[in-house]
């Protein structure tokens, strides 16, 4: 896949897509891996992405679907703690597209 | 009866899954079903279709397959437990950039929930350990 | 009631133990592989009392003479066990 | 119809892989809704004491325990002989989140579900 060029700096992604280093994470590479989501950010979009890497720094997981939907709504209220709000942010399946734009790293395939 | 069986060991470095084996040829033997084998930690290398036992040692992925083709058994292997490991099919070697597949054939790979889903409907689950 | 199956041998960790202290009157033990060393002396590894089996041909493999409160059995009765029992709990390494 | 069932997690971390394989199986358990119970015994007791494996390269086994509770898995039981036997204090054993439940006997306990992982 092709890789991100940022401000002349080349960013190496995996074949789907995932940072191959996570250490070149930050907010514009999040928002050039949105970009090719077709996803534009806004102020939702970063409160989860927020979120996700607080989980992830937190319990040192990418979560699943389950647990990302009882985060969201612990800290951004029950409004928000549903999944059909991370569908409609994180299309299709919010858990990886949300983990990769976030800079985590590529779930397991398990959850 | 169904029964579900999970495996840990790997082949020929403990006795797990040579164990299983008795247990499932047994259990068909006496009319019961086996709804699916999980094979999980090391008990993924099961699935290598790289073994290569010398000719007076039993051959465990051969019996591993043979058996499922006269019982149409579902070998699973823990799709996560086999990356780490180095036990891919030709999709995963290509998705994850490795240069090739060892997944053997009659062995399918996917994910944990397929041990969930087996717990919740086999009459029995059994663990082999490694 | 409980199958509980140990493949350990009883002192190469603590599988026995472990299982031992989670053994409830009525359960069934079943000594697989190297466990089936505990089935030479029963009462030394503090078996329970009844209902203790051990897989023949593991204990036959590794020339163990099974003590008389030890029930050798096939795998066609280790499957029975299993039928007749809920939940099955294994204890190994 | 479906089945009750108990995660027996009995390894210590790091020094063999089944304890986080173990976990990373009862977390998929419930991300299918399947929630298990989970029960800590023998050397497992051991995954449930603070942990700091930066220096060996390894992710810390008791960060993702952390996250039982976000998986729907908010109480966590512990077999009491096997802590007492290592000398470990009952209030020692927290999990932020999570009740811990402090079992005196086990055998009933296991008794009461339909599937057992052992882990």
């Amino acid at each position: 896949m092709d890789n991100l060029v940022i401000e002349g700096r080349e960013i190496a992604l995996d074949k789907e897509g995932f940072l191959r280093d996570l250490n070149d994470w930050n907010p514009q590479v999040a928002a050039a891996l949105a970009t090719r989501e077709n996803i534009e950010l806004t102020q939702d979009h970063w409160d989860v992405i927020t979120l996700l890497r607080d989980f992830y720094r937190e319990f040192e997981l990418s979560p699943a679907m389950r647990p990302l939907v009882k985060y969201v709504g612990q800290h951004l209220g029950q409004e928000k703690g549903r999944s059909i709000f991370l569908m409609q942010l994180f299309p299709p399946s919010p858990a990886k597209i949300g983990s990769k734009i976030a800079g985590l790293p590529k779930p397991t395939n398990c959850l | 009866m169904q029964f579900t069986l999970v495996v840990y060991g790997a082949p020929h470095s403990s006795e797990g899954a040579a164990t299983a084996l008795r247990f499932a040829r047994a259990a068909l033997a006496t009319g019961h079903s086996i709804y699916r084998v999980f094979f999980y930690a090391d008990g993924v290398h099961n699935g290598s279709a790289l073994a290569a036992p010398p000719q007076d040692e039993q051959d465990l992925l051969g019996q591993w397959q043979s058996l499922q083709q006269s019982h149409a058994l579902d070998l699973t292997v823990c799709i996560a437990a086999a990356q780490r490991r180095g036990l891919l099919s030709e999709s995963e070697a290509n998705r994850l950039e490795k240069p090739s597949a060892n997944l053997a054939d009659g062995f399918t790979l996917a994910g944990l929930g397929q041990l969930a889903e087996a717990a919740a409907v086999s009459d029995r689950l059994i663990s082999f350990g490694g | 009631m409980t199958l509980h199956i140990i493949n350990q041998s009883p002192l190469g960790g603590s599988a026995l133990q472990d299982c031992l202290g989670s053994f409830v009157e009525g359960d069934a033990l079943l000594l697989i592989e190297d466990a089936v060393y505990a089935a030479a002396s029963p009462a030394e590894h503090k078996l329970p009392q009844g209902q203790v089996f051990a897989l023949a041909a593991d204990a036959q493999a590794r020339g163990v003479t099974l003590a008389q409160a030890v029930t050798g059995i096939d795998e066609t009765a280790w499957v029975d066990l299993c039928v007749a029992h809920t939940p099955i709990v294994s204890w190994f390494r | 119809m479906a089945k009750s069932i108990l995660a027996l997690c009995r390894h210590a971390p790091y020094g063999n892989a089944l304890a986080r394989e173990g976990l990373e199986a009862i977390l998929a358990c419930a991300a299918m809704d399947q929630v298990p119970s989970v029960l800590f015994s023998g050397d497992g007791v051991y995954q449930l004491l603070e942990q700091d494996p930066v220096a060996i390269n390894e992710k810390s086994l008791r960060r993702n325990l952390q996250a039982l509770p976000m998986f729907g898995i908010e109480h966590i039981h512990v077999c009491r002989k096997s802590a007492d036997a290592r000398g470990i204090a009952a209030d020692t054993l927290q999990l932020a989140g999570a009740e811990i439940v402090l079992l005196a006997d086990t055998g009933p306990f296991i008794r009461g579900f339909d599937q057992v992982l052992s882990f």
